[in-house]
């Protein structure tokens, strides 16, 4: 791999990850159904996953797995920590997105509609 | 030896004090009735009143505070008169006045008010409250150039005592009142009030309230309250000429010097008509007052 | 165990068991709230040495506590009126609801009052200080009427009184690194010169909200007013003391030291001429007997705060025994205003009338205390005025004597109107079945009118104790100088014979009182005040003879200019300005939840975008 | 207009994340020792797992993937005490339109093909990219897929608890069982075996197959929960 | 060795597995166990608090693996002592909600007390480990349990509450992993020791924006301002025992976060005064807004965040006096909130609006929880003799050492608008008329008792407040050395090494 495509590799991941976060934080704030939220908020988690692989990349890396044949490729192993922390980090998430998932079904039993501007009985 | 003396002394000072107010009672009478073109009584007309009312038995009494209001009265008249000093150079009517200090005397004379409010407020009529709230306003009108006028006098001359008030005009040779002149106009102008002639007599209001708060008393309670209120009147006028005429030598020039400040209110009140009290309140809040200030700004700064 | 520790800790035991074990009977409750009162005190009298202090670490602050002369002073106050009003109050409260309750409060204002008087320390100062705050604010309180405007406003002038008294207190901590009162003073002149203004200032509000200084006072009318009376005599006679000995300490032990802190003494003492002459005119204003007093519980204190502003060691002698007098009289008078509410059910003057023959030994208290409070010679109300105008005069306040003087002319007519109101007047039918109070209430009463009576006659008995606690504040001894046992003297040498003048007063008295009774009184038929000649007709049964209405109106005519402005409407005003304020700003929470996100992202952006402001290295 | 305050507000975010951002990672961190060299390292020379991931999720970072999985738990928990109702409010499985036949025979001939998928992944998570989430979340899906073909497949609530439940306590156990035995919490106490065998790696195989399990269960009984919701 | 901090964590999640499957056996048992388990935690942790307050700190090692390379769990004085409050806390909260009327017939009575147990196990979780990304993972943990405890009464409004919570939860945890991300690209480490030690190596651009982003993350659990728009609601709407557990155990593990990472891993000394001027806004900001609420609930839980901005001032004071103070502040707040939260809860236990209006006259039905709710809002206000004046007077005595003599006066002012609600509400109680239509709601007896145990805390250390500034001493000492945190944590590993 030549050292521009690297560095558009790199920059399309990094700025792949920035517009995921913006395009999921525009869903979160103006969308007004709950379900459109949840989903932006995914997106959001999407991004920040991304980005986090996206700092463990190296140039010319391979996955850090010692099958047969890659034991001695250490110095172009990519860092494994982010990858470790983007598996704990998507379960959460995936915790999260459920639990978020059950509340709206009971706000829809409650108010009986999905429109965030409407569930505003607690305020000031 | 002494203490009786003193005792004697003090007998001798009330008498004449007595005699006097009553006679200054009788003559204004008098006066007022040749200025409204009436005959008038007899000046001794009130000597009179005295002896019959001391003759008469008291048929009626509404409780022990109507009983005791008139002894109230007579303390307050009596040891006032103790403490102002009659004559100058002491003898015979010094008596209890040890330097007579104004303070003092300022609130001893409003204990006789008091007693005379509590007295005549217990009889229930509320012809003497109305009364007693009207005096006892009037009083809180009169009381402020009144003791403007007498905290000028003390800064002037560094002291509280009326003897040494006394002594110092003596000395000096000049009045207070002129020394002073705006304290003595304040202080003229608060014995307006103090004399409760017209225009501030709204407080017995002779006519309508039946003589206010001495209403409902006869007897010897009124005998009391008469004789009180003259020599009560002979205290004042005794101790506007101490401060302001530099006091007197004789009981002759005394007299005349009484009489002719005594002459200030009675004529000032003949031709005056009635003051409502808040009116009178904010005639003595008024001139009188701003003299007061003068006299004190005076004080202080000549 | 040290005497001071035992005193404080049976108090509040006191206040615990009386609230516990209370529930159980009426009769262990009552005993155990006098004997808890009384103990402590003659403990404290028996015990107590000026000059013995034990201190102790908390927190790593050192606290210290002992007694000074000073304080022993107010101790008289506060252990004396304390323990008589004790006894009335078992009398007066009984078959109230809640009693342990209000016993364990009563006891625990005492001890925190004598933890004021034993605080040597600033801190146990204040913890004490709001002890007494809230103790007595649960008072206010406890008749549960006007709980929400009163109590709120009481607690909320008193805290930020105290939170003053509070911020003053750390920063002395941290500029001198130690709590003690004595560290204070000693080091207070080397403070800077802001310092040295913020400091006193800030003490200074906190004892004005209790003294009810102009214009912090609003709280007290209705404080004074709500609380039961057996308190109220506590309250606005020995509580709020606890203001006047903060500011005496503060006045003499501080502000002399600050360069031209001369013109905050003069302020001092001109509020202090203010709150005399507008609490004497509300008081006039009032038609509750317990609104009349509480006013004029504030007009007198503002004749001390004049005395503590001038400064003088006349003007300091007067104060103190103003203070001490006051604590007497007015203490006496919210007695006798719970007596005559007790028995008739109401206090207020326009209802009841012509009592004097219902109860007359109630009468003759109030009248005595009425008669020192306006401050007529021969009781004691006298002997401290004379020693305030004097002082005035001799430190060439002129203006301030006219102030005070109107003042204290006008306080005759509420004092008239007291009297008249309850006592004198019609003695209508339905106060007929009225009985004399019970032997209890009326006995703590008379004490305290005759104290009246002998502290005018032996003014040396408080004038000593003054003595000792001005020397102790650094000012020479007045002894011999001005007052022996029965003489006034003022600083030209005039003097005043008090021995001689009551004996003129009671021999005048005697003599005259014997002419109108030999021979007359036998024959003088008592009649109804119904009997009377009104106009010279003698009026119909069923015709109104009771005047009480609009008492005062011609003059309050007078005043009016002066009463318009009531600062307790600016005060109010700003509260609901502030309110509203609040109430619109809470509105930022909106209750959408998209909102809260779009706040933590304007919070970012704007973090983001100053990062460099706020970070930068 | 507030979508024009959040673009704007986005705007600036995204602005200042690029210039934040974009040099991220570009050098490697200024501290070039960092803690990624000594895992590569002691992967292979300790605990002979050749994916370093799995040995990263599993050991050095165990702890996390503990929490990780209690965090699922407690959702599949909330999940059931949030859309809780009294029984009788529990309906029968809302069902829009039947699915297929052909949908339902291809699920039946896939659901084993699946389920044996996930398996082999969270069993050869120490040896190839995979694990016990991986597997587990194939599993899951298997079981999605029966629950949509077919309108009245059912799966035990109680028997996914007792996996769940007993998978976790298993896992907390392991991790005591390595203090227990002098060591530290969730260190390895079993013999580690040689590099890319199958039985390698000590405890973590062991611990990723619970894992397994556990994601397995608790997805399926999450999608099984919400399934039976009815409107 | 007395204790082992692992098991702080490890035997509540066995617990929480094992609860489902004894629950299937023996009923009784999902009340019974948590409460063992908070039993055990609580003696296991004040035992070693004991010991660390005596000797050195306690650093547990995960396993097996030396500090910067694996997790390891650091049982401080300050954490020690922040881990034992929130055990202790989530005992008394056990003991008040255990036969809880509302929850004692319904099927979710086992997740609750699940919950419960994991909130405060999750809540330790993030105050005794030493690594940022561990401890996002408790954060969640701890944020799941708070959403699903938030929407546990079905039929009121918790579901609005719980979702809003949850947004902003996720928001939190976003930003949390972009700022971990931006520390792990640069230093490499996930360990705060070892990030405190390199931080000075990373570049001033970087670590300004992922403190940043960590003041966003954490400030969404620590409710700064304007982050804490959840917080009100779902303090109001989870059950009281829950607001108490809130209050008492979640905010506080948020401010250790937020402490830990602006005195330990950053060392950008603005950040203090950022803490005292976003401090100072959420005090202002949740007081005035308790002003004028209606609702009990939401009235304590805008003075509880209100507590919070003062922690923050008091440790953007930034000495030991400050950091003392503030971590007196947080026992106190610890202390009386959640006994404002359980007698409040009963207050208006069977009243559907929870208005303030409701109590009016409780004080003679229900005499001692009234008693116990007004002797909370007299140590809340900060008036002596109760344990509240003193935090409040040693933050006041830190601020005037530093000159902040501005904030003192705000801090006071301040608490005049606190004085006015919390009095308005006791009088309310004591001295109104009961309506008719409120029904009194005695409490059991095993809240009566975690009340009062609350309660007599309040006056002991108003008495005493010596009794627990030896430990606070040590806390703040041992927050304010940098150095040796790290140096503790790094040379532990050393000595394990294999």
């Amino acid at each position: 791999m030549n050292n521009e495509l690297y560095e558009i590799l790199r920059y399309g991941i990094l700025g792949g990850s920035i517009l995921l976060i913006l395009i999921g934080l525009y869903a979160a704030l103006t969308k007004r159904s709950l379900i459109k939220i949840i989903i932006g908020l995914s997106i959001v988690d999407g991004g920040i996953h991304l980005l986090l692989i996206g700092i463990g990349y190296v140039k010319n890396g391979t996955a850090p797995i010692f099958s047969p044949g890659f034991e001695n490729s250490t110095a172009n192993m990519v860092d494994p920590v982010p990858q470790a922390l983007v598996l704990t980090a998507i379960v959460i998430g995936f915790a999260v997105t459920a639990v978020a998932l059950s509340l709206v079904i009971r706000l829809y039993r409650h108010h009986n509609t999905l429109e965030i501007d409407e569930i505003k009985n607690l305020k000031w | 030896m002494e203490l009786i003396l003193n005792i004697l002394g003090a007998i001798a000072t009330i008498v004449l004090a007595f005699t006097v107010g009553m006679s200054y009672g009788g003559i204004v009478r008098k006066i007022t009735a040749r200025v409204h073109n009436r005959m008038g009584p007899p000046w001794y007309q009130n000597f009179i009143d005295a002896f019959k009312l001391a003759g008469k038995t008291t048929a009626i009494n509404h409780g022990i505070m109507q009983h005791f209001g008139p002894a109230f009265i007579m303390v307050s008249s009596i040891v006032s008169l103790m403490i102002v000093p009659v004559l100058n150079g002491g003898g015979w009517f010094e008596n209890l006045n040890f330097g007579g200090d104004l303070i003092f005397l300022l609130y001893i004379m409003v204990f006789g008010p008091l007693g005379m409010a509590l007295g005549a407020g217990q009889t229930g009529n509320p012809n003497s409250a109305i009364g007693i709230t009207r005096g006892l306003s009037q009083m809180v009108g009169f009381e402020i150039p009144w003791v403007m006028a007498l905290v000028a006098l003390m800064v002037q001359f560094d002291t509280t005592s009326i003897v040494d008030i006394m002594r110092i005009q003596n000395e000096s040779g000049t009045w207070m009142m002129f020394s002073s002149p705006f304290a003595f106009i304040a202080a003229v102008m608060a014995m307006l009030g103090m004399f409760r002639y017209s225009p501030f007599d709204i407080v017995g209001a002779p006519t309508e309230l039946a003589s206010g708060p001495v209403s409902e008393n006869g007897g010897k309670y009124l005998l009391t309250m008469m004789s009180s209120g003259s020599i009560f009147a002979f205290v004042k006028l005794t101790l506007y000429v101490d401060l302001f005429m530099g006091g007197a030598d004789n009981l002759i020039i005394l007299v005349l010097k009484t009489f002719a400040l005594y002459m200030i209110p009675v004529l000032y009140g003949i031709v005056s008509p009635r003051y409502r009290t808040e009116q009178s309140i904010r005639f003595f809040w008024g001139w009188p007052t701003f003299f007061g200030l003068l006299a004190i700004l005076y004080a202080v700064f000549v | 165990m040290e005497m001071i520790y035992l005193i404080l800790v049976l108090f509040l035991g006191g206040a615990v068991l009386t609230w516990l074990l209370g529930k159980i009977s009426p009769i262990i409750r009552d005993i155990l709230f006098i004997s808890s009162v009384i103990i402590p005190t003659v403990l404290f009298f028996m015990n107590v040495e000026v000059g013995h202090d034990v201190s102790f670490q908390v927190l790593g602050y050192k606290l210290s506590w002992g007694i000074s002369y000073l304080a022993y002073l107010f101790s008289y106050i506060v252990l004396g009126l304390g323990s008589l009003a004790s006894v009335y109050a078992v009398a007066a409260m009984k078959g109230k609801k809640n009693l342990g309750f209000f016993y364990s409060n009563f006891i625990l204002s005492i001890m925190s009052m004598m933890g004021i008087l034993l605080s040597r320390d600033l801190i146990s100062f204040f913890i004490f200080w709001e002890i007494m705050t809230w103790s007595s604010y649960l008072m206010v309180v406890f008749r549960g009427k006007d709980v929400q405007k009163v109590g709120i406003k009481y607690f909320v002038f008193s805290a930020i009184g105290a939170y003053a008294m509070l911020m003053a207190i750390v920063i002395v901590n941290s500029l001198t690194n130690s709590l003690l009162i004595s560290d204070l003073v000693s080091s207070f002149g080397s403070f800077s010169l802001s310092m040295k203004w913020l400091i006193p200032l800030l003490l200074l509000i906190g004892f004005a909200v209790k003294s009810a200084m102009m214009p912090l006072h609003v709280w007290a009318p209705g404080a004074y007013s709500n609380s039961p009376m057996a308190f109220t005599s506590m309250f606005s006679g020995a509580l709020s003391k606890m203001g006047v000995y903060g500011m005496i300490i503060v006045m003499v032990s501080l502000v002399s030291y600050i360069p031209n802190g001369f013109w905050l003494k003069e302020t001092i003492a001109w509020l202090g001429g203010i709150t005399a002459v507008g609490g004497t005119l509300w008081a006039v204003a009032q038609d509750d007997a317990k609104k009349l007093l509480a006013y004029s519980s504030v007009a007198q204190l503002g004749y001390i705060i004049v005395g503590i502003g001038i400064g003088t060691p006349l003007a300091m002698l007067s104060a103190l025994f103003m203070a001490v007098m006051h604590a007497i009289f007015k203490g006496n008078l919210f007695l006798v205003v719970g007596a005559i509410e007790r028995q008739t059910g109401t206090s207020n003057l326009t209802e009841v009338s012509g009592l004097i023959r219902k109860m007359p030994w109630t009468f003759i208290s109030a009248l005595f205390s009425i008669i020192a409070l306006a401050g007529i010679p021969p009781l004691g109300g006298f002997v401290g005025k004379w020693m305030l105008y004097e002082s005035l005069i001799g430190s060439n306040h002129y203006l301030l004597v006219i102030v005070v003087f109107f003042s204290s002319t006008a306080a005759f007519l509420y004092s008239y109107k007291f009297l008249f109101g309850f006592f004198l007047g019609q003695e209508e039918k339905e106060w007929s079945h009225i009985k004399e109070a019970p032997a209890m209430m009326v006995v703590p009463m008379m004490i305290l009118a005759v104290a009246t009576f002998v502290l005018g006659t032996f003014p040396g008995l408080v004038l000593n104790p003054i003595d000792n606690g001005l020397q102790e504040l650094g000012f020479a001894s007045t002894q011999g100088r001005y007052w022996e046992m029965s003489a006034l003297f003022n600083e030209w040498g005039n003097q005043v014979m008090l021995q001689p003048l009551v004996y003129a007063i009671i021999a005048v008295f005697l003599f005259f009182a014997a002419f109108l009774t030999i021979k007359g009184f036998k024959h003088t038929r008592y009649v109804t005040t119904k009997d009377i000649s009104s106009s010279g007709e003698v009026p119909k049964e069923h015709e109104n003879l009771t005047f009480s209405q609009n008492f005062f109106q011609p003059f309050l005519r007078a005043v009016e200019p002066f009463m318009k402005r009531r600062i307790d409407t600016y005060y109010s005003g700003i509260g609901n300005g502030l309110e509203a304020i609040f109430d619109f700003t809470r509105r930022i929470y909106t209750g959408n939840g998209q909102t809260y996100a779009l706040y933590a992202v304007i919070f970012i952006v704007v973090l983001l975008m100053f990062k460099n402001a706020l970070f930068g290295l | 207009m507030k979508k024009l305050i959040v673009i704007l507000l986005l705007a600036v975010t995204g602005y200042f994340m690029v210039i934040s951002f974009m040099d991220l990672g570009k050098d490697g961190p200024v501290v070039k020792n960092g803690v990624k060299d000594f895992y590569l390292d002691k992967t292979v020379s300790e605990l002979k797992v050749a994916n370093t991931i799995t040995s990263i999720v599993v050991n050095f970072r165990g702890f996390d993937t503990l929490g990780e999985v209690t965090v699922l738990f407690l959702a599949a928990t909330a999940l059931g005490g949030i859309l809780y109702k009294k029984r009788h409010h529990v309906g029968e499985r809302s069902v829009l339109f039947p699915s297929s036949t052909i949908v339902k025979a291809g699920s039946k001939l896939l659901f084993p093909a699946i389920i044996l998928l996930g398996v082999y992944v969270f069993v050869h998570g120490h040896l190839s990219p995979g694990g016990g989430f991986q597997g587990g979340t194939i599993i899951a899906t298997g079981f999605l897929l029966m629950l949509l073909a077919y309108d009245n497949f059912s799966v035990s609530h109680k028997v996914l608890s007792y996996i769940e439940s007993f998978a976790g306590i298993f896992f907390v156990l392991f991790g005591l069982s390595g203090m227990f035995m002098g060591k530290t919490f969730l260190e390895n106490f079993m013999p580690v075996g040689n590099l890319n065998d199958l039985f390698s790696g000590g405890i973590i195989p062991i611990i990723y197959i619970l894992v397994g399990f556990k994601v397995a269960a608790e997805l399926t009984g999450l999608i099984y929960t919400v399934l039976n919701e009815k409107e | 060795m007395v204790g082992s901090p692992v098991l702080l964590i490890a035997i509540p999640l066995l617990a929480a597995f094992l609860i489902p499957l004894i629950g299937m056996i023996w009923k009784e048992s999902v009340r019974l166990i948590p409460g063992l388990v908070l039993a055990f935690m609580l003696v296991s942790s004040a035992s070693m608090l004991l010991y660390v307050t005596n000797n050195s700190t306690i650093i547990e090692t995960i396993a097996g693996w030396q500090a910067p390379w694996g997790i390891n769990l650091v049982f401080s004085p300050l954490t020690g002592f922040l881990a034992t409050l929130m055990i202790f806390l989530g005992f008394i909260v056990w003991l008040f909600s255990y036969r809880f009327k509302r929850n004692v017939d319904f099927e979710p009575a086992k997740k609750y007390f699940i919950f419960l147990m994991m909130l405060v196990a999750g809540a330790v979780g993030i105050v005794i480990t030493g690594d940022i990304f561990n401890q996002f993972v408790f954060i969640e943990i701890t944020s799941i349990s708070a959403y699903a405890l938030t929407a546990f009464y079905t039929g009121r409004n918790s579901a609005e509450a719980s979702f809003k919570y949850l947004l902003m939860g996720s928001l939190s945890s976003s930003a949390l992993l972009i700022a971990i991300a931006i520390i792990y690209s640069q230093l490499g480490t996930l360990n705060m020791a070892d990030i405190a030690d390199k931080m000075y190596l990373m570049p001033t651009g970087y670590k300004i924006t992922a403190l940043i982003f960590f003041f966003m993350g954490i400030g969404i659990e620590a409710e700064i301002f304007p982050l804490n728009g959840w917080a009100p609601d779902a303090y109001t709407e989870a059950p009281g025992p829950i607001g108490a557990a809130f209050a008492g155990i979640v905010v506080k593990a948020g401010v250790y976060a937020m402490i830990r990472l602006v005195f330990t891993l950053f060392d950008i000394p603005n950040s203090m005064q950022f803490l005292v001027v976003i401090g100072l806004v959420t005090l202002i900001v949740a007081e005035t807004s308790a002003i004028k609420q209606d609702k009990l609930k939401r009235m304590l839980a805008y003075s509880s965040i209100g507590q919070m901005g003062l922690v923050f001032v008091a440790f953007g004071i930034g000495t030991a006096e400050g950091v003392f103070a503030a971590l007196f502040l947080m026992l106190n707040h610890a202390i009386i909130k959640p006994l404002l939260f359980l007698s409040g809860s009963y207050l208006v236990f069977n009243s559907k609006e929870k208005k303030i209006s409701e109590v009016n006259g409780l004080g003679k039905h229900m005499p001692i929880t009234s008693l116990l709710f007004a002797l909370g809002a007299f140590a809340i206000v900060g008036l002596p003799p109760f344990s509240g004046f003193w935090s409040k007077l040693s933050v006041l005595t830190a601020a005037a050492n530093e000159g902040m003599i501005l904030i003192i006066a705000l801090v006071l002012i301040v608490s005049v608008v606190e004085i006015v609600y919390y009095f308005r509400v006791v009088n309310r109680i004591y001295f109104f008329e009961k309506s008719d239509n409120v029904v009194v709601q005695k409490p059991r007896i095993n809240a009566m008792i975690a009340m009062l145990i609350l309660g007599s805390i309040i006056l002991v250390i108003g008495f005493d407040p010596d009794i627990v500034s030896i430990y606070l001493h040590k806390a703040s000492h041992d927050l304010m050395n940098t150095r040796e945190y790290i140096d503790n944590v790094l040379s532990i590993g050393q000595s394990l090494t294999k």
